[in-house]
């Protein structure tokens, strides 16, 4: 057992280099630069904690850095956190979005404000993927709504108010079903113990209840999920706040809070109610199949790079719920280490959209044509990201998606079979945009755009790398996330399928 | 002269008990005889420091009063008329809090309005009064007569503003409404007696829990006309007809006032009636309840996503509100009790920090609230738009605030209570809401038009307005303590 | 005492209602008060005559109270129609609508 | 006063006093003519007042006649009066659609459930007091009830005071002239503020 | 030999990074020298290794380079299987590529993207050398995808042609498809076997009940197709010829394409599971075979004859695989990896000297021009009619022979489809190189020139090995043929009643008449004419509207559906559901906002009428 003091400087440090931050705003630069420094020794420190962690070693799951303190005994509100194999590398991805994210931003990007409303996002976020506490858990999930929206509507694109309102109102709504099933779920709890009002994971997880009650309260919990996800067909408010958000918030909202989600969907809706699941899979994998083909297929006519990426992260998203929801420790391992590569894949392409937008002044399709002429390296760039996007075997998207598909495969053949078409697909639509894009004959505008400088290089550099070395070297990630997985599915087996 | 009569035994008298209510007769006295012999009327100044005064006066008494009760328990004095509890001493510190920020801004808006005299601080004193009486009463009489002063005093402030013809508008619609509710209450009085046999909570209580009544009807009218006439107050939906009209006719600080301070005293006296009085009944009134806040949260969130006007907007706004203050009521356990207590103690300060903001941006007057108005507030003046911003997330509910928890206690009573779906509706009718509050906040951020008149912020206001914030933001991140109290208190609860 | 309180009870209710009927449907805010006064009337013969039956004072001394704040209001409620009386030269409530929505 | 109507039969008493009322009742909300309206109320009030004699609540008839027939009608001439309203004309038709109708069935349904709940339960249902004597009449019922005002109710009786000296604060404030606030506002400004609220 | 193993496959890496690391500094002729070297050094090595190995007595050799993933039940490391039947493969695969990597040295001279393209090429041998070596399904589909990735790359090369950049899209797709096949197969082994370690799914090959086996065989067939352009997912190679002629000499010819049949050769004791799969198989080939043929006859463009041959050939070898004559599959793609090579090159070697002319129409007479390329054509050509004694004529022997004992109606389509490849080939032959000189049409052209020595070097050497290709599998030579080196891999072969000498006379001397018939055929129509609409059948010349077929079924109704679902469904139909609630509530609302007339007696109704709906409740509760 580690000390929990790690996660506690985890989500302290961000709250205080947001302050800083704001309180050197005069000097745009030094608070930029304050905010640059905390995320890197926020990465720093996340890294320290994945290596220091190694319950993996004995085969154990279990969490590491624990520690609870109660807060508010009539609340039932308790500061409990911890890390296991499954949380661990969304810390990771985390602090990486946010040194990323900081790296990726741009002039207006650099006011203290935004940067402030970044390193808060991260503390939440960070805070909630530790939390081992239901209520905890949500209470920063709810958190993390405010910083997205002021992002999205102080720096969003022309439609940012409308965009913001709909994701605050959209999030919001989904959130009211899961707050009353954890409340619901906390009190069946407290009048079967006697005991104080508690929202403990260990303690909800152990909470016998009936068939029909938890099939209702898995109900409850998928709804908040499925929206944050975005799972099919709650996706409609990603496409328009992905493409209104600023590159940072594009990158927070999908590289990261859209983990939120599929990490709530398998450790709350998949760990606290097994008897819910043989029920509920069916529904589930139905909807998650059907977003891997409907995502694509929306992908390969959407007119512009962002909502390309939008649905293609609904896709995305459907093959990791497809992952979560096999119910076989392979699919699941293979959804979390999805969760990760998925967020490092969206962060490269929408720095890359970025760039690009910032040199043209668009994004839209139509208005870009041959940019693989005037700037290689960039197409370059794209293209292993793309590439790792539509799963070429030997980068990091593979992996993932190949674990998912064999796990589905061996415990609901059909849908894992169909899902595969989405390999198909995924490939048409990539391919279909990128020729449009960077291929042909470059002219106008076009053909007059500097190619990624090296600061952008240097950018993209930890996305490419990682793609790479997770494609070719998954295993110490694994490792960790395996045993952790394992223990999740194995509560969740007496009743689920086994692996 | 009662001394004299010597036949008659004069009931024991807890001072500490009754000081905050003297405090405040006292205060509204001394102004009034000041106002009547000072020749030149009474300096607005001395007038907002006495009223200050005698509300720090009660929220320090508050606390005496609570130590108190912590030490001794719960109790009762004159003649079981007033209730001395960890709930009553709540809500007075509320009422003492609420008063002390109401003036303050009543002042700076005086001085704008140029309006001399002590009249504003006597009244005001007057009904908080009124609402003090309501939060102490044991008796359903003593109720009614501070629901009366409460209201006597507030339909005269309603139509304190002779430069508006909605103000005497408002004044009149309030009085003719306000008038037939109280009618209608007190006949709950009425049959709530003849059921009863008598007009004190704990010999009603007494009574229930000692009789089954075989023939409930009586009781039960009376509990509905009670019901109704306290719905009438917290503006439930379809009782509420008057608040928006109201809130828009009225001076800006006194709909601060309204929806402050009236709330503490309906809530606290509701919960009492029903809770302790009527508590044997819950399965009676809990239909109509549920019913009620259906309809307030859901009529309440929607009617404010199509206003214009600010102050209507806010009046609909607090419906909403009160739809969820009314699940607490709806519990009917020391939890909901304690939930409603801990809403109405958070969103007392709040709101009236809005309206501080609502008044200032009204400007000379009273008259600019069209909504257009505040575009790019926070753009011109990053501080005070950014309070209201805050102000508004609050009373969304939104997370990093007071107002998440407000709204999570009260949920968490509804379900405990069995209430899953009642909490359900009402969280999404927060959704519905969140859509309005955000536009509004959204509004104060649009970049078109910054160059807009820069509306000056008198310190005390400015002030109130802080102190808003702060209660907004650091119970936000911190709302262990008022938990805790809250719930202190309603272990103190009588009986 | 031979009339059975019922008799009293059911007056004091028809008299509640003609009183709530009026202030329904009369326009003049004076006419209203009047009204408002029939309904505390038919509350206070409903108190006594509990107060009868219950063999009890508490209800004689509520309508003690009653008559006060009939009275308060009243005074108030006056107050008020001559302030609206200054400014339109009417007292009918329909012509005071320019607050709604 | 009235305390010699013991011989007369009870049942004529109710009839009379039900008559008193209801008619005066009726009066009040049909007639056109405001003043009449009060003359009618008063009617209805000496009504209610023969019902508390009838009930052994004299001192209260006494107070009935005195307090409402004495200062309060009084009070509402006075200002029918002094405003004149009497013999301003307000058109009788009714503007709002269905107000009557709707009125009367709402009003219908209320008293008859209210009177059906109360028969529901046989009108009373409270417990009566054993202890202490039984409600007399005449004097002996003005000391009961100063009894009680000056103890369960003591504290009540303290607040009335409090309720009519705001009372008293609000009639004058409201009735006060325009100089009572030093505040000049441009006529154009209140003029403004009508439109804003109208639009 | 573990050691060299591990090199053979590094080296292209090696020298991929290299160029990448310090590309920037070098000159064209270093980037061509090191990609060139590192390749022809894995040759060199693969040789020694080849050697290695017929010197032991254990062929089946392992390499365990790393554990790459591992979760749960799931295990698969990165590890290389060298045995008979990959050493074979790497030894064309790095002898062709090194030829070819030194023919575009000159071919490419000039070119923006040098550099880019001798990456790109290195990457692919390394995919492929990944693909044959690989020692599990996983791996190999590594480099499976890494090499249609790196033929997207190049076919794609020149980017700013859209026909180019579409033919790339067109090709990945395609082998998307295909992998969609393999994948499936993938899952269904490792749910029947629990492993995708090659030696494992042997093991348990016999395990696998009949449907399994036959479902496993069809995803693997869907597989092969895709990659090895066969019916139903062909017409991606033709338009694959937009790439530059040595990467369709090299990837479209020679290798990549062959990995279809490499993979269904590989998985053997599989296919072995599943009579009916095979059968549909062979059919698959031999209709693959015959169609492409007979599309190759009518095509002006010299690649696209050449690219439908390819196919036509692969449809041998997939017929051949059918048939269970795995060994003779392998032997037809050695030998025609050698060929089509070569005539690629020469026709590499044409289109160089024309300025880039590819419509035959425009060329003939060319032979006395180039005095290299025309004897080199010469042999290429003879060789894949099965003229005898040059290699096609053993390899397609050997093949046709197997069939014939198989059955009847697939030797009998492959016979048909000799005499079309011999008329196809001579009518390209003759166009080009005889016959009267169009060329001069051409702007730029006045004295075609021979190719530079790095250019004709590889065509001298394939032609050498295209005509003595043959020997390594002579039917009469027992035991040093590449049949006795390679059936152990296969395990159990099918057991076919070895066809008595005389009936091989018989079948050769066959064979030999439908080459000359088809011979005669082109030279009689083709010999003074380059147009004869007769013999040039629309149908044929628009690949019997196989595109257009896919384009009407498949192509426009998803184009249609994905604007439909991007136009409708989602603002409209998803969306709309969500915005139709925020309507309804603010519709209410409005209504309710009438509701607040500002008639203060309305408010008190509406207090009235609640009221009585309370009191009615109540009522209702007592009673």
């Amino acid at each position: 057992m580690h000390s929990s003091i790690y996660l506690g400087v985890l989500i302290v440090m961000p709250l205080v280099g947001a302050l800083v931050a704001i309180l050197t705003r005069k000097q745009e630069n030094i608070s930029y630069y304050v905010a640059v420094v905390t995320a890197t020794l926020e990465l720093a420190l996340a890294i320290v904690v994945a290596v220091l962690y190694n319950n993996h070693l004995a085969g154990d799951g279990t969490y590491d850095f624990m520690s609870r303190h109660v807060l508010s005994a009539p609340l039932g509100l308790a500061y409990d956190v911890g890390v296991d194999g499954i949380s661990l590398f969304m810390v990771v991805l985390t602090a990486l979005v946010l040194f990323v994210a900081l790296l990726g931003a741009r002039e207006r990007r650099r006011e203290a404000s935004f940067v402030g409303w970044l390193l808060l996002l991260t503390s939440f976020t960070l805070a909630s993927f530790v939390s081992h506490d239901v209520l905890e858990f949500f209470i920063f999930f709810e958190f993390t709504l405010v910083p997205s929206y002021f992002i999205i509507a102080n720096w969003g694109g022309a439609q940012r108010a409308r965009a913001a309102l709909k994701f605050f109102i959209y999030t919001f709504s989904g959130s009211a079903f899961l707050l009353v099933g954890i409340l619901y779920l906390g009190f069946v709890h407290q009048h079967q113990t006697g005991g104080a009002l508690t929202f403990a994971y260990s303690a909800l997880a152990n909470t016998p209840i009936s068939h029909g009650v938890s099939v209702w309260l898995f109900i409850a919990f998928a709804i908040a999920f499925a929206v944050k996800s975005p799972i099919w067909p709650f996706h409609t408010w990603s496409p328009v706040t992905y493409a209104e958000a600023p590159t940072g918030g594009s990158i927070e909202l999908s590289a990261l809070l859209a983990k939120l989600g599929s990490y709530g969907l398998l450790r709350f809706a998949v760990g606290l109610f097994p008897l819910a699941l043989p029920d509920m899979r069916p529904i589930v994998l139905t909807l998650a199949v059907i977003g891997i083909l409907y995502g694509s297929l929306v992908a390969c006519a959407t007119p512009d790079l962002k909502r390309l990426v939008a649905y293609s992260s609904v896709a995305q998203m459907g093959f990791i719920t497809l992952g979560i929801m096999s119910g076989s420790v392979i699919g699941a391992t293979g959804a979390v280490l999805l969760m990760f590569n998925h967020g490092v894949i969206t962060m490269g392409f929408f720095l890359i959209i970025g760039f690009i937008e910032q040199r043209r002044g668009s994004y839209q399709i139509k208005d870009l044509t041959g940019l693989q002429g005037p700037a290689p390296v960039m197409a370059a760039l794209f293209t292993v990201v793309m590439m790792a996007s539509l799963g070429l075997p030997g980068l990091s998207g593979f992996v993932s998606e190949f674990l998912i598909l064999v796990g589905t495969f061996g415990t609901h053949a059909w849908w894992g079979a169909i899902a595969a078409i989405g390999v198909i697909a995924a490939a048409a639509y990539l391919l279909w945009a990128y020729q449009r894009v960077f291929h042909g004959k470059a002219t106008g505008v076009n053909a007059a755009i500097p190619d990624a400088s090296t600061k952008e290089r240097w950018v993209l550099v930890p996305v490419v790398a990682l793609i790479l070395v997770l494609g070719v070297f998954p295993k110490p990630v694994l490792d960790r996330i395996t045993p952790s997985v394992d223990v999740l599915i194995h509560h969740v087996a007496p009743t689920g399928v086994s692996k | 002269m009662i001394a004299a009569a010597s036949s008659v035994t004069i009931p024991s008298i807890h001072y500490l008990a009754l000081l905050p209510v003297f405090t405040f007769f006292g205060a509204s006295l001394l102004l009034l005889v000041l106002s009547a012999v000072v020749a030149d009327k009474v300096r607005i100044n001395l007038a907002t420091a006495i009223t200050a005064l005698a509300s720090i006066a009660v929220m320090v008494y508050a606390i005496f009063q609570w130590a108190y009760v912590s030490n001794h328990g719960a109790t009762t004095t004159v003649a079981h008329a007033i209730v001395l509890d960890g709930f009553a001493v709540v809500g007075t510190f509320a009422i003492g809090a609420a008063l002390l920020m109401s003036t303050l801004v009543a002042h700076d808006w005086a001085k704008r309005e140029r309006i001399a005299g002590a009249d504003f601080h006597i009244l005001a004193l007057a009904s908080s009064m009124g609402a003090l009486l309501m939060v102490q009463a044991n008796d359903l009489i003593v109720i009614f007569l501070g629901l009366e002063i409460l209201s006597i005093g507030l339909y005269v402030l309603v139509g304190f503003d002779r430069h508006r013809s909605t103000s005497d508008e408002g004044a009149l619609k309030y009085f003719l409404l306000g008038g037939f509710a109280s009618a209608i209450f007190i006949y709950g009085v009425a049959l709530t007696y003849g059921a009863t046999g008598s007009t004190n909570l704990s010999s009603i209580s007494y009574f229930l829990s000692q009789n089954v009544v075989l023939h409930p009807g009586l009781l039960y009218a009376g509990g509905g006309l009670l019901l109704i006439g306290f719905a009438f107050k917290v503006a439930a939906v379809p009782f509420h007809a008057w608040s928006p009209d109201v809130y828009e006719g009225a001076p800006t600080p006194v709909t601060g006032v309204m929806a402050s301070i009236v709330k503490v005293g309906a809530f606290a006296a509701l919960l009492r009636v029903l809770i302790s009085a009527l508590g044997t009944q819950l399965d009676t009134w809990r239909p109509i309840l549920f019913v009620l806040i259906i309809l307030t949260c859901v009529v309440g969130a929607s009617v404010a996503l199509v206003q214009r006007n600010v102050k209507r907007l806010l009046a609909y706004s607090s419906i909403n509100q009160a739809g969820f203050m009314l699940l607490g009521v709806w519990a009917g356990t020391p939890r909901g009790a304690a939930a409603t207590l801990f809403y109405v103690l958070t969103y007392a300060p709040v709101v009236i920090a809005t309206f501080a903001i609502v008044t200032l941006v009204g400007g000379k007057g009273d008259e600019h609230h069209s909504i257009d108005h505040y575009r790019g507030l926070a753009r011109r003046q990053p501080w005070l738009g950014g309070a209201l911003a805050v102000l508004l997330l609050t009373q969304l509910g939104a997370p990093l605030t007071v107002g998440f928890y407000a709204k999570f206690t009260v949920l968490a009573a509804t379900i405990d209570a069995g209430g899953g779906a009642l909490a359900l509706v009402a969280l999404l009718s927060a959704a519905i809401a969140a859509y309005f509050y955000l536009r509004f906040a959204l509004t104060l951020y649009a970049d078109d038009d910054v160059e807009g008149t820069r509306i000056h912020v008198p310190w005390l206001t400015g002030g109130t307005i802080a102190l808003g914030v702060i209660v907004a933001v650091l119970f936000g991140l911190w709302p262990g303590p008022i938990a805790t109290w809250v719930q202190h208190a309603t272990l103190l609860f009588l009986p | 005492m031979n009339v059975p309180a019922a008799w009293y009870l059911v007056l004091g209710a028809l008299l509640f209602g003609v009183g709530a009927f009026g202030l329904l449907t009369r326009r003049s805010a004076l006419i209203m008060f009047m009204c408002i006064e029939l309904m505390l009337n038919a509350v206070n013969l409903t108190f006594v005559t509990f107060s009868r039956t219950l063999n009890d004072i508490a209800g004689q001394a509520s309508v003690f109270f009653v008559m006060v704040v009939a009275a308060a209001e009243v005074t108030v409620g006056l107050g008020i129609v001559v302030a609206v009386f200054r400014r339109r030269s009417s007292t009918s409530v329909d012509e005071m609508n320019e607050l709604k929505g | 006063m009235l305390a010699t109507s013991y011989a007369v039969p009870s049942i004529l008493i109710f009839i009379t006093s039900a008559v008193l009322i209801l008619v005066g009742a009726v009066g009040v909300i049909s007639v056109r003519n405001p003043v009449h309206a009060a003359i009618s109320l008063i009617m209805t009030l000496f009504g209610v007042a023969v019902a508390f004699i009838a009930q052994a609540a004299d001192f209260l008839a006494a107070v009935q006649i005195i307090v409402y027939a004495g200062a309060i009608v009084v009070l509402f001439l006075f200002v029918i009066m002094f405003l004149g309203v009497g013999f301003k004309h307000i058109p009788n038709i009714e503007p709002l659609v269905g107000q009557k109708a709707f009125a009367a069935v709402g009003v219908l349904v209320t008293v008859a459930g209210l009177i059906a709940l109360m028969a529901s339960s046989n009108w009373v249902t409270g417990a009566t007091k054993v202890s202490g004597s039984a409600l007399a009449g005449g004097n002996g019922n003005v000391k009961q009830l100063g009894t009680a005002v000056f103890t369960t109710y003591l504290f009540a009786f303290e607040a009335t005071s409090a309720l009519l000296v705001i009372a008293v604060v609000g009639a004058v404030l409201l009735a006060r002239r325009e100089r009572a606030t030093l505040k000049d506002v441009p006529q154009g400004q209140s003029d403004d503020a009508d439109e804003e609220v109208q639009s | 030999m573990a050691h060299i193993a591990t090199l053979i496959l590094l080296l292209p890496l090696l020298g991929y990074v290299l160029v990448f690391a310090n590309g920037r500094a070098l000159k064209e002729r270093a980037i061509g020298a090191v990609a060139t070297a590192v390749v022809a050094l894995s040759f060199v090595l693969t040789v020694v290794a080849f050697i290695l190995l017929l010197h032991r007595t254990n062929r089946e050799v392992t390499v365990h380079l790393f554990n790459w993933i591992s979760v749960g039940s799931f295990h698969v490391s990165a590890a290389l299987l060298v045995d008979p039947l990959s050493i074979t493969m790497c030894l064309f695969v790095t002898g062709i590529s090194a030829l070819i990597h030194l023919y575009s040295t000159a071919y490419m001279h000039g070119e923006r993207d040098y550099r880019k393209f001798f990456l790109y090429l290195n990457l692919f041998v390394f995919s492929m050398l990944v693909l044959v070596l690989a020692n599990n399904l996983l791996m190999t589909f590594v480099g499976w995808e890494g090499v249609g990735v790196c033929s997207y790359w190049l076919v794609s090369f020149y980017f700013e042609r859209d026909s180019a950049a579409s033919a790339g899209k067109k090709a990945f797709l395609y082998n998307r498809v295909g992998d969609f096949g393999l994948l499936v197969a993938m899952f269904l082994l490792f749910h029947y076997t629990h492993t995708l370690n090659y030696l494992g799914v042997f093991h348990l090959a016999g395990t696998l009940s009949p449907t399994v086996a036959t479902l496993t065989v069809l995803a693997l067939l869907l597989a092969a197709t895709g990659k090895s352009a066969q019916i139903p997912l062909f017409n991606w190679l033709p338009d694959a010829m937009e790439g530059p002629t040595p990467v369709s000499a090299l990837i479209h010819a020679a290798t990549m394409v062959t990995a279809g049949v490499y993979l269904l050769v590989r998985m053997s004791p599989v296919l072995t599971m599943s009579p009916d799969g095979r059968l549909t198989i062979a059919f698959i080939g031999a209709i693959t075979a015959f169609v492409a043929a007979t599309i190759a006859t009518s095509q002006r463009d010299i690649k696209k004859v050449l690219a439908f041959s390819t196919v036509s050939q692969i449809g041998y070898m997939v017929l051949a695989v059918g048939v269970g004559a795995y060994s003779a599959a392998i032997f037809l793609m050695v030998a025609h990896a050698f060929y089509k090579a070569l005539l690629f090159l020469g026709s590499g070697s044409v289109i160089h000297s024309l300025n880039g002319e590819q419509d035959m129409g425009k060329m003939g007479g060319l032979a006395k021009y180039l005095p290299i390329t025309f004897p080199a054509f010469l042999v290429g050509w003879l060789a894949i009619s099965g003229i005898p004694p040059f290699a096609g004529f053993f390899a397609k022997g050997d093949v046709l022979t197997n069939a014939f004992e198989h059955n009847k109606l697939l030797w009998a389509i492959g016979v048909i489809t000799a005499i079309l490849t011999a008329y196809y080939m001579t009518r390209l032959f003759v166009l080009t190189f005889r016959g009267n000189e169009r060329f001069h049409e051409i702007e730029g052209v006045h004295e075609p020139h021979e190719s530079p020595w790095p250019m004709t070097v590889p065509l001298i050497v394939l032609s050498v090995l295209a005509i003595v290709g043959g020997v390594i599998d002579l039917p009469w030579a027992h035991g040093a043929t590449l049949a006795h080196f390679l059936n152990p891999v296969f395990g159990f072969v099918p057991a076919v009643a070895p066809a008595s000498t005389g009936a091989q006379w018989g079948l050769a001397l066959v064979d030999v008449a439908a080459a000359v018939i088809g011979l005669l055929a082109a030279f009689a129509i083709w010999r003074d004419t380059s147009e004869n609409p007769r013999f040039e059948s629309k149908f044929f010349a628009h690949v019997w509207y196989w595109d257009d077929f896919y384009d009407a079924t498949i192509g426009k109704p998803l184009t249609r559906a994905a604007q439909f679902s991007d136009d409708v469904v989602e603002p409209k139909i998803i969306d709309g559901a969500v915005g139709a609630v925020a309507v309804g509530i603010r519709d209410s609302a409005e209504g309710l906002r009438k509701i607040q007339s500002g008639f203060v007696r309305q408010y008190a109704l509406a207090m009235v009428l609640g009221f009585a709906v309370i009191v009615v409740y109540l009522l209702a509760r007592v009673h």
